[in-house]
């Protein structure tokens, strides 16, 4: 709660403090304010008393704290200070860019504590819609115009679709809090399971959800609006934004849909998605010829990962959950902040343009391979840490789905190498970049964060979450 | 499906005219007719919501949607003359294929409405939809979403304003046309 | 709601429509004896005694005028916009009380065609629609002008609507009601003379600017300023459809008067109207009420007029300027003020 | 003549029906168009259909929430509608066009 | 009256304004006189031929005048409900109000400072 607010009051703080400056470096008040805000967490953590948060709902706050909650909050708010962290040197120009950052924070962290379908959805939109905007922030680029307007159309349209899900839910049970749901949606025995709205309403939630998360055959959106964006808007939706959607959708389903009678309608349909979203994510992004899009495909492949958490057992896969979201953002950070530096020396980000890249910066290198390693899943990293929760979780429900991922996890290697051959293999003399003092700073957060976990998981996964049921 | 015969002619009448504006919606060539077709539909289901006694829905629906989100699709259209522009339509595969992804969702639900809504009773309480009783529950048990609207909104308009407004920087960036306006 | 309420209504509906109809014909001769009064002029004064029949010639003529279809006109939303106009301007009337209620034939007949929970949001929403008659009826001339027209008619009432708006809400938050009917009864205290604008003159000027730019009304009528846009939005229009532009402007006119009797003068509320002979005679006391109320309404309509041949004209940035920089500001102010004051003196 | 009776012989499953048919219209239009403007209006349309669905549930279970759901979708659909056209102007200002396909710039 | 009932004598109002309309429209187009003539049906341009297209595109400053419009309109939709139970809910409800009122105040100041609403410049 503390940290959302700070985080509300200092995006006005900024907005208006850069209004009518050319030049002012609101970039460092930013990070000092998410810094606040992360602070807060272990403190919230700390205090946080609620054994069971269905039962301690604070009455008419429609959103809970608990222990859950922080955690991927605190993901996100890492994940949103390496974005900003490593790209603010250049590209923010205005504070109003930063406040509609700090804005979809809110909407994301929203996303972690609803208790009711109504802050969901404004969590949604709140994320979504300076998202739409920063999207296109470059007006005079086209392609950044592309973008933008594909991004709000597919936006729209899920919501759409996630709102019918919603009006489907609420016919089927009559409420629209979580709780109360939870308890309703198994429908009486006598009516075999949930009702038919409620299943039909359950479907089509997934669905919508599946279209912020880019799952297959909802991804068709995200490798263009990927590449149009301006870098740092792509890293934002690559991690925060997908990291929140992650959370809300474990929220939703593991909480209010969990009952074994519910589950056993939703987690097929779920895990045939997941499995699609993997082959093709991986299939994808071998065809691509061109770095950004590469890992806008490779991003598919780990939402396809990533759903393994949904459909396995809450209480095993919440934590794997949290370690994939931590890896995956880290090593997105390092991966974009390396392919940004590159398109800004060469004009693009074709594999050519990573020619002799290792070579030339013996540090970058070292953690543009940490980086890909931990992508791929490779031991040590934090990657391969995340991969092996997420399987074992998932590994006594869905033995299939299992090898489906492993097969992917295999395709992926042949993609990160292609990256690691460019960078490290050819001859080319590639150009030296010298990050400044403060980059360096966040890529030594990030290649700290994907090393330590990737050495001592526990040091996540052994903290204790109280009984999530 | 539910027997034609059985069903009250108010609600039949609305719904006749709220599908036939929507299709029309969907089907006009002219963008501008397919807002004012928009609009319609817009009233008609204003009058579903005053039938379901959802007075001040009714009412928002009609300020919120056909008097200003209309108001600006209809300033977008007119101001930048798109009417003219012929739209190529997509071709008969598209035609089919989307009106095949529309039927059979409407299978779907249609399956899944048969097996179930029988067990919603109606309840004769009529007060709920009034503006007094919603406002209650409003600025009680949802509070918290209500504040976060507004921030929403701010949202909106620093976005709306950063796309819109010309950068003071580079002056001949952004106006549309060579010509000035009124 | 059975058969005879429904018949009672119906010949309340036929009679406010003649009446609005008739009202805004002769308001055209109104505007025009004004204006030759402010003008030290004689005004209309051939046809009939004191040229009493001029606004029924100018109708009549109305009708047997060609009527002019530009070839690069879209016809239909040609046709459409005044119609439009003219309906939106003919319905906002359904919700105002006219007076209290008669007692005929044994039945208590009330003197407003619908109460409705929602009353004045009513009459907002349907302010709100009718920017489309004017929209759409000056994209559809095809003619520059009448774009230019249109474009500033619908910025500019789109833009008062706001303040309106937000006036209207203190108001509310002391009637604690949307019906018209209620915030009229609740005006009738001290004797019939507890009218709202004692307790919100600020408002009530509020309101009043943001009428006169709703209807189009000088010195807000930039959107039909002769000396740059020839007629505005209605520059290609002849015959009825001009006709009914203007009538819709002179019925907005009516109407938004009587919306500021009801909701800031008491409406139909006179002074010692709680007098005992009243209440065994309920006829006479309907019969004075309406009278009062429409002694208000043209008190409303005089002071529009006497305003329009009085202040010159504003420019258009001007008047954006007003509507978004002073107006909204001060309305918020005088919605707090008032939700302040209320909760501090109790009321 | 009585509407009241008339408004209780409606069953829930009409309403469910009418809407929706009014959201697989307002599908179809967004699969098969390719305006943005037009496209926006369809899914405008789905979530009027989707409204609907709300409220009838909401007034035949006597049931506030779901209106006020529905009031909050509209709201939110206001601020949509409103970042989506400025998205769309901005779009014409440098391509002179709202039709999607054009946006064939980035491969699908 | 709060019932649905209540508003079929706004659709007969409805309903006699658009027969009205209708009627008064057709009987006109039908007395009238209708001679028309090229130049009779040109469009009016003061008297000399029209140049180029009507329709031409118009400054942006009326599209964020209308996005801001329909952002403002919605939030003052917000206070209606309010204002209805303004009473009731004393304080507490005044303090909700004021934290909404001071996020649409931060809107409105923010929009103004960037100059949204110049339109002499």
């Amino acid at each position: 709660m503390r940290s959302l607010l700070l985080i509300f009051l200092g995006a006005i703080a900024i907005l208006f403090a850069g209004l009518g400056k050319k030049e002012i470096r609101m970039l460092p008040w930013a990070i000092a304010l998410l810094l606040g805000a992360l602070v807060f967490i272990p403190m919230d953590w700390i205090a946080n008393e609620q054994p069971d948060w269905v039962n301690h709902i604070v009455p008419y706050f429609m959103m809970v704290f608990d222990r859950s909650a922080l955690a991927f909050m605190a993901v996100i708010i890492i994940a949103a200070m390496l974005v900003l962290g490593l790209f603010g040197q250049r590209e923010i120009t205005g504070s109003d860019q930063l406040g509609l950052i700090l804005f979809s924070l809110c909407g994301a962290l929203i996303l972690c504590s609803f208790t009711h379908m109504v802050m969901l959805f404004l969590g949604i939109e709140a994320l979504s819609i300076p998202l739409f905007v920063l999207a296109g922030s470059r007006k005079k680029d086209l392609r950044s115009n592309e973008a933008a307007i594909k991004y709000f159309l597919m936006g729209a349209f899920s919501t759409a679709i996630f709102l019918m899900g919603c009006a489907f839910v609420y016919g089927g049970t009559g409420t629209l809090d979580l709780s109360v749901m939870q308890r309703v949606i198994p429908g009486s025995a006598a009516m075999g399971g949930m009702t038919g709205l409620a299943k039909t309403g359950v479907v089509l939630l997934m669905t919508g959800l599946c279209f912020k998360i880019a799952a297959v055959p909802f991804h068709f959106w995200s490798p263009d609006v990927y590449e149009g964006s301006p870098n740092r808007t792509t890293l934002f939706m690559a991690t925060v934004v997908k990291i929140a959607s992650f959370s809300a959708f474990f929220r939703l389903f593991n909480f209010a849909f969990s009952s074994p009678l519910a589950h056993g309608n939703w987690s097929f349909v779920l895990a045939i998605l997941a499995a699609a979203t993997i082959l093709v994510g991986n299939i994808g992004a071998l065809a691509q010829r061109n770095l950004k899009r590469t890992m806008a495909y490779s991003s598919i492949a780990h939402a396809g990962y990533m759903l393994l958490a949904i459909l396995a057992n809450p209480l095993e896969s919440f934590w794997a959950l949290i370690v994939y979201s931590l890896a995956y953002a880290g090593s997105s950070a390092v991966v974009f902040y390396i392919l940004n530096k590159v398109q800004e020396k060469k004009g693009n980000t074709e594999f050519e343009s990573f020619n002799g890249f290792g070579r030339a910066n013996r540090w970058l290198g070292i953690l543009l391979i940490l980086a890909l390693f931990s992508m791929a899943g490779i031991p040590v990293t934090a990657g391969f840490a995340g991969k092996f929760l997420l399987f074992s979780a998932a590994f006594t429900g869905f033995k299939w789905l299992v090898i489906v991922a492993l097969l992917g996890s295999a395709i992926s290697i042949a993609y990160y190498f292609r990256v690691f051959r460019h960078a490290f293999l050819t001859e080319a003399d590639g150009d030296i970049i010298k990050p400044e003092w403060q980059d360096s700073v966040f890529l030594a957060i990030a290649a700290t964060v994907l090393l330590l976990i990737g050495i001592w998981p526990a040091l996540i996964t052994g903290l204790q979450l109280f009984e999530l049921h | 499906m539910p027997e034609l015969s059985k069903i009250p002619w108010p609600f039949l009448i609305l719904s006749f005219i709220s599908i036939l504006c929507a299709l029309y919606v969907v089907t006009s060539n002219s963008p501008i007719r397919s807002v004012l077709a928009l609009i319609l539909t817009f009233f008609s289901i204003s009058a579903h919501y005053v039938m379901l006694n959802a007075q001040f829905l009714a009412i928002v629906n009609l300020i919120v949607y056909a008097g200003a989100i209309m108001v600006l699709f209809l300033f977008v259209l007119m101001l930048l003359n798109l009417n003219k522009e012929t739209e190529p339509l997509k071709s008969n595969k598209w035609l089919i294929g989307a009106a095949v992804s529309a039927g059979l969702l409407l299978l779907v639900f249609t399956a899944s409405i048969q097996t179930s809504s029988e067990h919603i009773m109606r309840h004769p309480e009529a007060g709920t939809g009034l503006v007094k009783s919603l406002g209650k529950v409003l600025f009680t048990d949802y509070l918290v979403p209500f504040e976060l609207s507004g921030i929403l909104f701010l949202a909106a308009m620093v976005g709306a304003v950063m796309l819109g407004k010309r950068d003071a920087a580079n002056e001949s960036d952004t106006e549309i046309t060579g010509r000035e306006e009124v | 709601m059975e058969l005879s309420l429904l018949f009672e209504k119906s010949v309340l509906i036929l009679i406010l429509t003649a009446i609005t109809l008739g009202i805004a014909t002769y308001l055209t001769y109104g505007e025009r004896k004004v204006a030759a009064f402010l003008q030290d002029r004689l005004g209309p004064n051939r046809a009939g005694i004191y040229g009493i029949f001029q606004p029924l010639a100018d109708a009549g003529k109305m009708f047997f005028k060609e009527e002019l279809i530009p070839r690069n006109a879209e016809k239909w939303l040609f046709i459409m916009g005044p119609g439009l106009a003219m309906v939106t301007a003919c319905i906002t009337s359904a919700v105002i009380p006219w007076g209290t209620d008669l007692v005929l034939f044994g039945r208590n007949i009330s003197l407003q065609v619908a109460d409705v929970d929602i009353g004045i949001l009513y009459i907002m929403g349907i302010v709100s629609v009718g920017v489309y008659g004017i929209m759409i009826g000056g994209w559809a001339s095809n003619n520059k002008y009448s774009l230019y027209g249109a474009i500033r008619a619908s910025s500019q009432m789109i833009s008062y609507e706001l303040s309106m708006g937000l006036a209207l809400i203190a108001i509310i938050m002391m009637s604690g009601s949307l019906s018209l009917r209620e915030i009229v009864d609740q005006q009738s205290g001290w004797h019939g003379m507890k009218w709202n604008i004692l307790f919100q003159p600020l408002g009530f000027i509020l309101f009043f600017t943001c009428a006169l730019a709703e209807t189009n009304r000088a010195p807000f009528d930039l959107p039909e300023c002769e000396t740059e846009l020839i007629g505005g939005y209605h520059t290609e229009y002849s015959s009825m459809k001009l006709g009914f532009y203007l009538f819709a402007e002179y019925i907005n006119m009516f109407v938004s008067s009587a919306v500021m009797s009801i909701v800031y003068l008491g409406g139909y509320n006179f002074p010692f109207m709680d007098a005992a002979w009243f209440s065994t005679h309920p006829n006479w006391l309907g019969a004075i009420s309406v009278a009062v109320m429409f002694a208000k309404v043209s008190f409303f309509i005089f002071l529009f007029m006497w305003i329009r041949w009085t202040l010159p004209r504003f420019r258009y940035d001007q008047l954006m300027h007003l509507g978004w920089k002073s107006l909204i500001p001060l309305a918020l102010i005088n919605m707090l003020l008032t939700g302040l004051g209320m909760l501090l003196w109790g009321k | 003549m009585k509407p009241d009776s008339i408004f209780h012989t409606v069953e829930i499953s009409h309403y469910i029906y009418l809407s929706c048919v009014l959201f697989c219209i307002g599908l179809f239009g967004v699969l098969f168009r390719r305006n943005a403007i037009v496209l926006l209006m369809c899914i405008e349309l789905m979530l009027n259909a989707v409204n609907l669905l709300f409220t009838a549930f909401s007034s035949y279970m006597g049931d506030s929430s779901g209106q006020l759901f529905v009031f909050f979708v509209m709201v939110v659909a206001a601020a949509e509608a409103a970042v989506g056209l400025a998205i769309l102007v901005m779009m014409f200002r440098n391509t002179r066009t709202t039709d999607v396909s054009f946006l064939s710039n980035l491969k699908g | 009256m709060s019932t649905s009932a209540g508003y079929i004598p706004i659709l007969l109002q409805i309903l006699v304004a658009v027969g009205f309309v209708v009627l008064a429209l057709f009987l006109s187009s039908k007395l009238g006189p209708s001679r028309k003539t090229v130049q009779k049906d040109e469009n009016f341009e003061c008297g000399i031929e029209s140049q180029g297209n009507a329709r031409y595109p118009i400054s942006v400053k009326y599209f964020l005048t209308a996005i801001l419009f329909v952002l403002f309109d919605v939030e003052v939709i917000f206070f209606y409900p309010y204002a209805v139970n303004f009473k009731d809910m004393g304080m507490e409800g005044f303090i909700a109000v004021v934290t909404f009122v001071a996020i649409f105040l931060a809107g409105f100041i923010y929009v103004w400072r960037k100059g949204a609403f110049e339109w002499d410049k």
